[in-house]
């Protein structure tokens, strides 16, 4: 792999044999048809009739910069890329051929060698392996796969879901529901005034003089605490309805003490 | 070229049967649409016999999970009738039964042996076709016997598959409205005075909870 | 229903072999494309084995006209080799690749996960838009995971589809994949000059190597 510089110097000594090179004006031709430098390498590289491992960069590059140098006197236009490329060879060509400088740091030019010939092998391998891979046998030329689908049928189930406790809910719900009325207070126990009024309006007539404001509770409303308050605190918002109508006086002889109504009507 | 096709015919021999097979295999398989035997014939080398292949082949697959199927003049090579259902690729969607239905199964399995008439009256509407169908179709009820009243009415019952899903042993395990109270599942107060609900519903369906659930039987 | 499935899971016995080997070889067969193992397990009854329905499979149809291949995860029935020349109607036209695709998905295939810049030093060619496209539209190529160098660069990878045009079982079995890693012409090395981030590289592409195709590993 690593290219030493003695095989370099070798090559180098032993000259170029012009017939062993594809001419550079053929190259030149088939321009178009490089994938790049590095391809036109690789191509050049093959005229050396070796082993790529064993190929010697300094003569590649040598050969790299005639093809430019030709085209160039062809006045054929060069990508940027091949100048590059042609630069980066010339560097490396002065590098081999030099003795190395001590005080430079950096790869040395065998290292950069070794690189480029490495680059070189590798895309020499891609290309085999493509190759390798091209030719397997392929779907659709060599092998084929089923000539039609069994259509597979898409099946939506729906999976009902439903707990006990819903069931039960749901079922509460159903028997519960007559049970609900809207809200109404129960009136069992409430003696109205519109009754207490009346009830006063049609007895105060009959009345002769001072009488205890509880003679006036209507029947059947003393028989429990809450009825007696009920109907005592009506019976009394009567009172004071009709005394400030005109229609009674009131008197109260004490605090807490009795009170007591007589008919405005009546004389004493 | 008939000279050339004649020296073929005559200097190669037809490939051995079970090559023959592989090439009818490899045909029928590979083909978008059922082949007839003319169109095997051209694809096939000169001199083979592809209606031995094709029987042969029809022997080989036939209790395979793929047959070699006659289609009029035509083969084709088909997946097995009873595998059919593997072809179906299910989806399940879990999805909430409805309040109607969830209600009407429950008047079904507290109720049961009951008609339509009276799912209705105890839930104030109308109970639709589609409801009663899916509970059906989820095998949770199924048809009693006739009601012996004028009309003779269908009734509804629950299924052993009902139980199975909610788990329940029989339709005697469902709670009754006493427990549901306790269980605070009825939040529901009854008016003062009004007699217990389930009392009442005890006494109007008596024949029928004796047999079915008697909510007294509970433990 | 939730029940009923469990219950059929518990009471209900996998299927003999030979049955299962049925179910697969019908799945299998009415599939163009590959179907993977996860999904003819979704497809076979519960506890059913396809993994030695499979190799039993594979077995029989070895030396038939069709036969069962491994893709990836995925095993897909394939006509034989062979028997390809019987096939020019079924044959379909397939594009002539301009030699940079070919090269660049070589590249891809035996450098995955590589990203562009890497396919470009290879080739030493920048990598038009075209060639990507084209490969990814042939689904031969996707993109992989991003790199973890700077400016994370996407990288690309092989498909499934890659390999079942090529016959692949996996990306192992690339022809020539172990020659070139053992001539370290699969190792990832940056020109002289450029260490530091050479090391980063390196390290992170040994381990995505060993990940992807460890021919060690193969038997």
């Amino acid at each position: 792999m690593v290219v030493n510089s003695s095989d370099s110097d070798e090559n180098l000594s032993s000259g170029m044999a012009p017939n062993e090179f594809i001419s550079t004006d053929e190259l030149i031709v088939d321009l178009d048809g490089f994938e790049g430098p590095l391809d036109l390498l690789l191509t050049l590289s093959r005229t050396q009739k070796l082993d790529l491992m064993q190929i010697s960069i300094l003569q590649l590059a040598e050969q790299y910069l005639e093809f430019v140098e030709k085209a160039r006197s062809l006045r054929i236009e060069l990508a940027a890329d091949y100048l590059v490329m042609a630069a980066w060879l010339a560097y490396l060509k002065s590098r081999l051929l030099l003795p190395p400088d001590p005080d430079e740091s950096g790869p040395t030019g065998e290292e950069l060698a070794a690189h480029l010939a490495f680059q070189l092998e590798r895309l020499q391998a891609m290309r085999d392996v493509a190759a390798k891979l091209m030719a397997r046998d392929q779907l659709g030329r060599d092998f084929f796969a089923r000539g039609f689908e069994e259509k597979v049928e898409k099946i939506r189930r729906i999976n009902y879901q439903a707990s006990l406790l819903d069931l039960i809910q749901a079922y509460a719900r159903i028997r519960t529901k007559d049970e609900f009325r809207p809200f109404v207070m129960d009136r069992n126990d409430v003696y109205t005034l519109e009754q207490a009024l009346e009830r006063m309006r049609g007895l105060i007539g009959y009345s002769i003089g001072w009488i205890d404001i509880s003679t006036f509770l209507p029947d059947g409303w003393t028989s429990s605490a809450n009825r007696i308050r009920a109907a005592t605190a009506s019976t009394f918002a009567a009172t004071l309805e009709l005394a400030k109508s005109g229609d009674l006086e009131l008197r109260q002889s004490d605090s807490f003490g009795p009170i007591q109504l007589r008919s405005k009507g009546s004389d004493g | 070229m008939i000279e050339k096709e004649k020296l073929t015919e005559t200097l190669f021999e037809a490939p051995p049967i079970e090559q023959q097979e592989r090439m009818v295999e490899a045909i029928l398989f590979a083909s978008m649409e059922p082949v007839t035997v003319k169109e095997i014939i051209g694809r096939l080398p000169h001199g083979s016999e592809p209606e031995i292949a094709l029987k042969n082949l029809k022997k080989k697959y036939e209790s395979r999970g793929v047959n070699l199927v006659k289609v009029g003049d035509c083969w084709a090579l088909r997946t097995a009738a009873d595998l059919g259902f593997l072809m179906q690729k299910e989806s399940v969607e879990v999805r909430k039964l409805s309040r109607a239905a969830v209600e009407t199964l429950a008047i079904i399995a507290y109720h049961q042996p009951v008609t339509r008439a009276e799912i209705e009256e105890i839930r104030g509407v109308s109970v639709s076709r589609g409801t009663i169908d899916l509970l059906m179709d989820l095998d949770w009820i199924k048809l009693g016997r006739r009601r012996m009243s004028p009309g003779r009415p269908v009734t509804f019952a629950v299924t052993q598959n009902f139980l199975d899903h909610f788990g329940l042993e029989s339709a005697r395990d469902l709670p009754g409205l006493k427990e549901l109270k306790s269980a605070g599942l009825l939040d529901s107060r009854p008016p003062p005075g009004s007699p217990e609900l389930s009392d009442e519903k005890d006494a109007e369906n008596d024949e029928q909870q004796t047999e079915l659930f008697n909510c007294e039987d509970v433990k």
